[in-house]
């Protein structure tokens, strides 16, 4: 696969898949809600356009660089994580040594887009999910670090491309049991949603996004999802094997698997932000904290001794 | 890119580090030219794993106790202003003159 | 700036319209009942709205509250009182009763091409700048005073863990989606804790009789959902609300197994908002639980009792438990609970006491 | 190969700048949370000069930490300042002359030695597999060093938990954490604070201190008509 395919493949990715991540989206609420869909392949569109067409605001006295800048970062960094999945077992567009780490580096970095996004707006609402998204977002990454570690503990290497070849005989997600679950929980918490969102929530007004309008706010939206599907098909590299297909298949189908199986993972994030009730913050530090912290380290352990060799 | 002008950037940050420590008063942007003195230090060593060793993983190691070094003094230096801070109200240096009297 | 093109403008025409809803007396289920419409989206800030949707009476002491609200929401914006009696100045406005059915009208005022409403306020700092001081926010040094309208951040007790940090004192209110109409709150957070609550204004009262009804309590439950983070199944609430107010038959059972599913009895803290109410002690779980359940009203004679204070329930709660809290009350029973209470005493800086008696320490 | 060599001399001289730049903003920025996010861009600047040194592992995990670390300062920075949202401009420094002095020197110093010494000059090659030898080296020869980093670093955990918690040694640490009476209800076995002095004076603030300008973040004119 050339160059010029990849880039093509990541962008036809990101923006097919925020599409689908919205239309999952109305497709569960209205399962939940129990009426009809309404308005499902052209709905995303129609609020996108919306946002567009309407006017910028500007708050009082906000920090304007970073204002103006953290919808952006917020972007960036999703489509960092897109460029790093492998599409095809011969390789990722962004194909370094320690991608998994890089990946990490993007998770933090979220965070920090997600603080700037709520400080920068001099306001209360913002500064409070801004504020508390950090305090969640913190720990649920170190449960990350140890998922990912685990994972990268059968393929003895940091690359992805070298993770998704040590699946080629049994997934992931069937040697090592807690790692998707737990990560999934890190999604939540990535793309703001459901029993995660503590920073853009309906407590807060729409929280770091209370104070924006107009097209800088489609841009943090469109982020939001693209960083779902960047998650998604991370997990689908690492847990569900990737560009790996059945024995059927030949080296080509490798970019289909790799999309069917991140749209699996978006469909369950999706369901997660649903279907599962938020905690007050403080209730779920003590859960990160004393439950699921070491849980995750009880998997790294077993994943260490399973692939002790 | 050679030793040399790598060097020389690195110790534009410790510079710029120790005039930070010198010139803050809050503990927290004091800690914060530490930590710019502590990039200049890691920017140090791996310029010479990188161009003095051919590549021994000995200096890797050593960046990676010079970040060590950075977490420790982050947390200890937290801990101590929030101490400080409990007892006395006081996020500055200027506050803390006990000892001078 | 915003984008204009032909077709995106189309597009966008499509879209639900996004309503802003400043709630007043007696409006909040015709409210609820109007955001079920797929046509129009009820959002939870004035700067993702359209159209700002009047909705019952509002009190003259909420009034200086709406006009802020309207000058949050982005041109091109409109205006619809629903029920509402519009302010004096404006020209023309639209207006609609109660009793009418507002979808039709939203939709007909959300139309792109038309002049946009002005501020109903003048683009100044809310309180003018007082340049006292040295530093000219009315305060001592680089301490006190109120700029902008806004106390300035002083340290303070910490009812948690005693580290003195500081505290920001903020209003709250009275126009809030799910938040009880026209409650006003004046709190010292310090991070999120709420280190101090003040009730400055009392909610809407329910005039219609203390009433609680299957209907009500249900929608009682969904406000409390949307908190969870449940906006899909608060929507469902709203639903079964809406279609027991049409005398259908309505399965509460599967309602109720559907919140339990969802884990929201388990994310509530036990024990929170622990209060003796009607004459049992309750909890937010339980309170929630009743919500749910099939029984009749629970509060028969509920006034022998004096109510808990809200202030009280409040004061060293997070920010989000205590917006539960609040939201774990009917209107009715938070009706005597919410009684405007007198402000701290004020020094001549608007300090507030520690922070004055430390200073006067300091020198 | 002579382009190749000057894009990335190219790269090197950008990072470079940004890195030195944003570290002398950190210190003449007005906002704490801007100074603790400037020196985070520093260190990326910094991480980015390692990955051209061949050094992926490194330079990765150096963007990796100090997002977290600058996140935790700048929440720090929130708590502790005067300003929740830290956006109020101050000017908090001391001996500035000292300070520049020392700056200067230091810099001109390890400059002259560079410029002065003879320099090895081994370069690593390309395909020098950097994370494999580092992982085999930390397990291996060296893993009493990585064991005991670790140990440091848990025991600054915990001694950094106790020292900030507020039950002390004698009890609840904010009355001032003072030892005990010698006798019964006695004076305290060791000298005492002077409470007078900075007590209470929210920060400790001199009050002297210039430049200090409207505040005017809190609550915001926000969205709730508040």
């Amino acid at each position: 696969m050339n160059a010029a395919t990849a880039v093509g493949a990541t962008l036809l990715l990101m923006l097919g898949g925020a599409w689908l991540v919205a239309v999952f989206d109305r497709i569960a609420a209205a399962l939940v809600a129990r009426r009809p869909v309404g308005s499902l392949w052209l709905g995303p569109l129609q609020s996108g356009a919306s946002l567009l067409v309407s006017r910028t605001n500007q708050t009082e006295h906000p920090d304007a660089l970073n204002w103006a800048l953290a919808p952006a970062l917020y972007l960036v960094l999703a489509f960092v994580g897109v460029a790093l999945v492998p599409f095809s077992t011969s390789g990722a567009l962004v194909d370094i040594p320690a991608g998994i780490v890089l990946w990490g580096a993007v998770e933090s970095l979220t965070v920090v887009a997600v603080f700037l996004h709520g400080w920068s707006a001099n306001a209360l609402f913002p500064l409070l999910g801004a504020y508390r998204y950090v305090a969640v977002g913190l720990p649920i990454m170190l449960v990350s670090m140890f998922v990912l570690i685990a994972a990268a503990l059968p393929a003895q290497s940091l690359a992805l491309g070298a993770i998704v070849q040590s699946q080629a005989g049994l997934w992931n997600v069937v040697r090592q049991p807690l790692g998707l679950p737990l990560f999934l929980l890190l999604g939540l918490s990535l793309t703001l949603r459901g029993p995660f969102n503590y920073a853009d929530s309906a407590d807060l007004a729409g929280g770091t996004d209370a104070e924006r309008s107009g097209p800088p706010r489609a841009v943090w939206q469109w982020a939001r999802l693209s960083m779902a599907v960047s998650f998604s098909a991370m997990a689908a590299t690492v847990f569900l094997g990737g560009p790996l297909g059945p024995a059927w298949g030949t080296a080509e189908l490798g970019p289909l698997w790799l999309t069917l199986k991140t749209a699996v993972v978006l469909a369950l994030l999706v369901a997660a932000s649903h279907l599962l009730a938020r905690m007050p913050p403080s209730r779920m530090l003590t859960l990160l904290w004393t439950v699921l912290l070491p849980l995750s380290f009880v998997g790294l352990v077993a994943a260490g001794i399973e692939a002790a060799p | 890119m050679t030793l040399q002008a790598l060097l020389i950037v690195a110790s534009a940050l410790i510079g710029l580090g120790l005039y930070g420590v010198l010139s803050q008063q809050s503990f927290v942007m004091l800690m914060m030219g530490f930590e710019l003195i502590l990039n200049g230090v890691l920017l140090m060593t791996m310029a010479f794993w990188s161009f003095g060793s051919a590549g021994a993983p000995k200096g890797q190691l050593l960046a990676i106790l010079v970040m060590a070094v950075m977490a420790l003094e982050m947390a200890i230096g937290f801990a101590l202003v929030t101490a400080v801070y409990r007892q006395r109200q006081a996020d500055t240096t200027e506050a803390l003159d006990t000892l001078k009297h | 700036m915003a984008i204009a093109w032909p077709w995106l403008d189309r597009l966008a025409a499509r879209a639900p319209v996004a309503i802003f809803v400043a709630v007043g007396r007696d409006a909040i289920e015709r409210v609820e009942d109007l955001s079920l419409d797929a046509r129009i989206a009820w959002v939870a800030s004035p700067r993702h709205a359209d159209v700002l949707l009047v909705a019952g009476r509002v009190r003259s002491e909420d009034a200086p509250a709406l006009r802020a609200v309207h000058d949050q929401i982005p041109a091109p914006r409109k205006t619809l009182w629903w029920g509402s009696t519009p302010f004096q100045e404006l020209v023309l406005p639209m207006v609609l009763p109660l009793a009418d059915e507002a979808s039709l009208p939203i939709l007909s005022l959300h139309t792109r091409v038309s002049n946009s409403e002005p501020d109903w306020l003048p683009d100044v700092p809310p309180n003018p700048w007082r340049g006292l001081g040295p530093n000219g926010q009315g305060g001592k040094d680089m301490m006190g005073g109120v700029p902008y309208g806004r106390p300035m951040a002083m340290t303070d007790d910490d009812s948690r863990d005693g580290l003195q940090l500081d505290q920001t004192t903020v209003q709250i209110g009275p126009f809030l989606q799910t938040w009880p109409a026209g409650l006003v709150l004046e709190l010292a957070l310090q991070g999120d804790v709420v280190q101090h609550a003040r009730v400055v204004h009392s909610p809407c009262g329910p005039t219609k009789g203390l009433r609680e009804g299957v209907s009500s309590r249900l929608r009682s439950a969904a406000r409390l959902l949307r908190l969870l983070e449940l906006g899909s199944l608060a929507e469902r609430c709203l639903r079964v609300a809406a279609a027991h107010d049409r005398c259908q038959p309505v399965e509460l059972a599967a309602l109720r197994a559907a919140v339990r599913r969802s884990g929201a009895f388990a994310a509530l803290p036990a024990g929170l908002g622990a209060c003796r109410l009607d004459g049992a002690p309750s909890d937010i779980r339980s309170r929630l639980l009743a919500w749910l359940g099939n029984d009749a009203d629970p509060s028969k004679d509920a006034t022998t009792e004096p109510k808990p204070k809200l202030s009280g329930l409040l004061t060293g709660l997070e920010w989000n438990e205590a917006w539960l809290v609040i939201s774990s009350f009917t209107p009715q029973q938070l009706h005597g609970m919410a009684v405007p209470e007198k402000a701290p005493v004020k020094g001549d800086d608007n300090t507030t006491n520690s922070a004055r008696s430390a200073m006067e320490h300091a020198h | 190969m002579n382009d190749l060599v000057s894009g990335i001399d190219i790269a090197f001289w950008a990072l470079a700048a940004i890195a030195v730049l944003s570290g002398w903003r950190v210190f003449s920025t007005d906002s704490m949370v801007r100074a603790s996010f400037l020196l985070l861009l520093s260190f990326m600047a910094v991480a980015g000069i390692m990955l051209l040194l061949a050094a992926p592992y490194i330079g990765v995990a150096t963007i990796f930490m100090m997002a977290v670390e600058m996140m935790v300062m700048a929440v720090f920075m929130v708590m502790f300042m005067m300003n929740p949202a830290g956006l109020n401009p101050m000017s908090m420094v001391h001996q500035q002359p000292l300070a520049i002095g020392a700056g200067v020197v230091a810099f001109i110093g390890l400059s002259a030695a560079v410029l002065t010494s003879p320099l090895p000059d081994q370069p690593v090659a390309a395909d020098h597999r950097a994370i494999h030898a580092l992982g085999i080296e930390m397990l291996g020869d060296s893993m009493l060093i990585f064991e005991s980093a670790g140990v440091a670093l848990l025991s600054a955990m915990i001694g950094s938990v106790i020292l900030s918690s507020r039950s002390g040694r004698f009890g609840p640490a904010d009355p001032g954490s003072r030892p005990p009476g010698l006798c019964e209800g006695g004076l305290p076995a060791g000298s005492v604070p002077d409470e007078n002095k900075n007590h209470g004076m929210g920060h400790g603030m001199q009050h002297d201190t210039p430049n200090a300008a409207p505040q005017d973040t809190h609550g915001a004119h926000g969205a709730q008509g508040s």
